[in-house]
């Protein structure tokens, strides 16, 4: 592991949280460019859980766990929200011309794996998201 | 974040700062309505943005509708770096006009892309 | 609360460290060069205890919980070693110029008030660091 | 973080980048004390380096403290920003020889400070 982090549920600790995955995924080996990509699909991913899982409710909790794998990373974000059907998190076709329905496919656009789980220790659901770096061939 | 209006060449300029996040991207919404809503064209300058998400990008997307609707232009300034990768993800580079600086947004021959 | 962060006490966490306790400084309204002088007096900090406090057992852990306070930051660095004494806890005499012995006077330098606690939930320490801004006279 | 170390006009300049700091300060010590040990002159170039702490500053005061010992010189250049600030809580600022570029650290007038 390479840390933990908990903060409440609050759009302004967001920015605080993505300078520390930042730099996680340069620990990680992966390029400035990739950095930021991973960046955001984190910040969409919490962003998802203020806004949909805890309904802007600012006391509740996020828990954000950062690994480095072989050749890549991966995170585990946990919240503590009633179950969620990974059947209702969808991207929007993106051919209409509207504002929002763009956080999950950037999330997975970016990520290689997005994995929905229940906490195995009581409520809460993890999403999980893996990256590898690009092996340069 | 900081946003500055200015009124330039018969169109609003407003310029964005910092990172457009779901913390941020509430009051540049409801500044660009604004802006819009003056019945000027707008051109949003965002060479000093570092960080925009989705919800940022939705603001801009916004203005934009809001615009069309009422028959105004809406165009973005200096779109690079992290904010131009995030419009490619969305596919909306395209939908945007997208000038290199302030003053090409401003020339009166400027082309309606 | 900010957020808390718990991490291996291993030398190269500290790089994700830096980053977040900067903009939570920012965040609390510090300025730039001020948030600066916060990091390296929250980095010092880390490094004692992953060398004196665990010496070196990369397995041991540090909990970081960062609050905003009335016109400032405040620090809880916990670790879970054998009780410190503040009074070993010194820095050098400056007029030797040496190696080493310059943490503690970082921290002391930059942060406002600095105190040391024992857990009241068991083994290990806490350090209470806090700043408070500068209000423009 | 990345090191590098070339001879230029007879001395030794090692050029350090990124975060010096627990970390990192052992690999920065080793390849100061390798340095001079080679009995030449060393010229440490801090223009690349975002961050250094005090562990990091304990290799420079080591690296110096044998250049002493062995009759050489020790200079650093280009010392700013954070690293400045660093070295005038330690006040060190004062006990290096500090120079604004590599090309005055390198002069063979280069005063003795
Ligand atoms: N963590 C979550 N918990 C519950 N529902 C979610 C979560 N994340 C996403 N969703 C659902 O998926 C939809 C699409 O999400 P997204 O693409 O990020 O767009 P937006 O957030 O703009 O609606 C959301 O509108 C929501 O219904
Ligand atoms: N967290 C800690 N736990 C135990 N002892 C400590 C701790 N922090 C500092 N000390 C003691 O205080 C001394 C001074 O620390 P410092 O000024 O950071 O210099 P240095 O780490 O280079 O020795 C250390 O040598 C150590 O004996």
């Amino acid at each position: 592991m390479l840390l933990q982090l908990s903060f409440p549920a609050i759009p302004d600790r967001l920015r605080l949280v993505r300078p520390m995955v930042r730099a996680s995924a340069q620990l990680c080996g992966f390029t400035v460019e990739d950095s930021l990509d991973v960046v955001l699909a984190i910040d969409e991913a919490c962003a998802n859980i203020i806004e949909h899982a805890y309904h802007w409710r600012g006391d509740a909790e996020i828990v954000l766990t950062i690994f480095k794998i072989e050749g890549g990373i991966q995170f585990q974000l946990r919240d503590f929200a009633p179950p969620v059907s990974s059947r209702s998190v969808q991207p929007r076709n993106l051919d209409d011309i509207m504002p929002g329905g763009l956080g999950t496919h950037f999330i997975r656009s970016i990520m290689d794996d997005t994995r929905f789980m229940r906490a195995p220790d009581g409520e809460g659901n993890i999403l999980e998201l893996t990256k590898r770096a690009m092996v340069p061939s | 974040m900081n946003e500055f209006v200015s009124e330039e060449a018969g169109k609003l300029v407003v310029r964005l700062e910092g990172e457009v996040d779901l913390d941020r991207s509430p009051a540049v919404r409801k500044l660009l309505f604004d802006c819009v809503t003056r019945q000027m064209d707008v051109v949003v300058d965002l060479s000093e943005v570092q960080y925009i998400d989705s919800s940022g990008i939705a603001s801009l997307v916004e203005g934009l509708q809001a615009a069309n609707g009422n028959g105004t232009k809406f165009s973005l300034v200096a779109v690079s770096g992290q904010v131009r990768r995030v419009m490619e993800l969305a596919r909306l580079d395209k939908v945007f006009k997208i000038f290199d600086d302030v003053d090409a947004a401003l020339a009166p021959m400027a082309p309606v892309v």
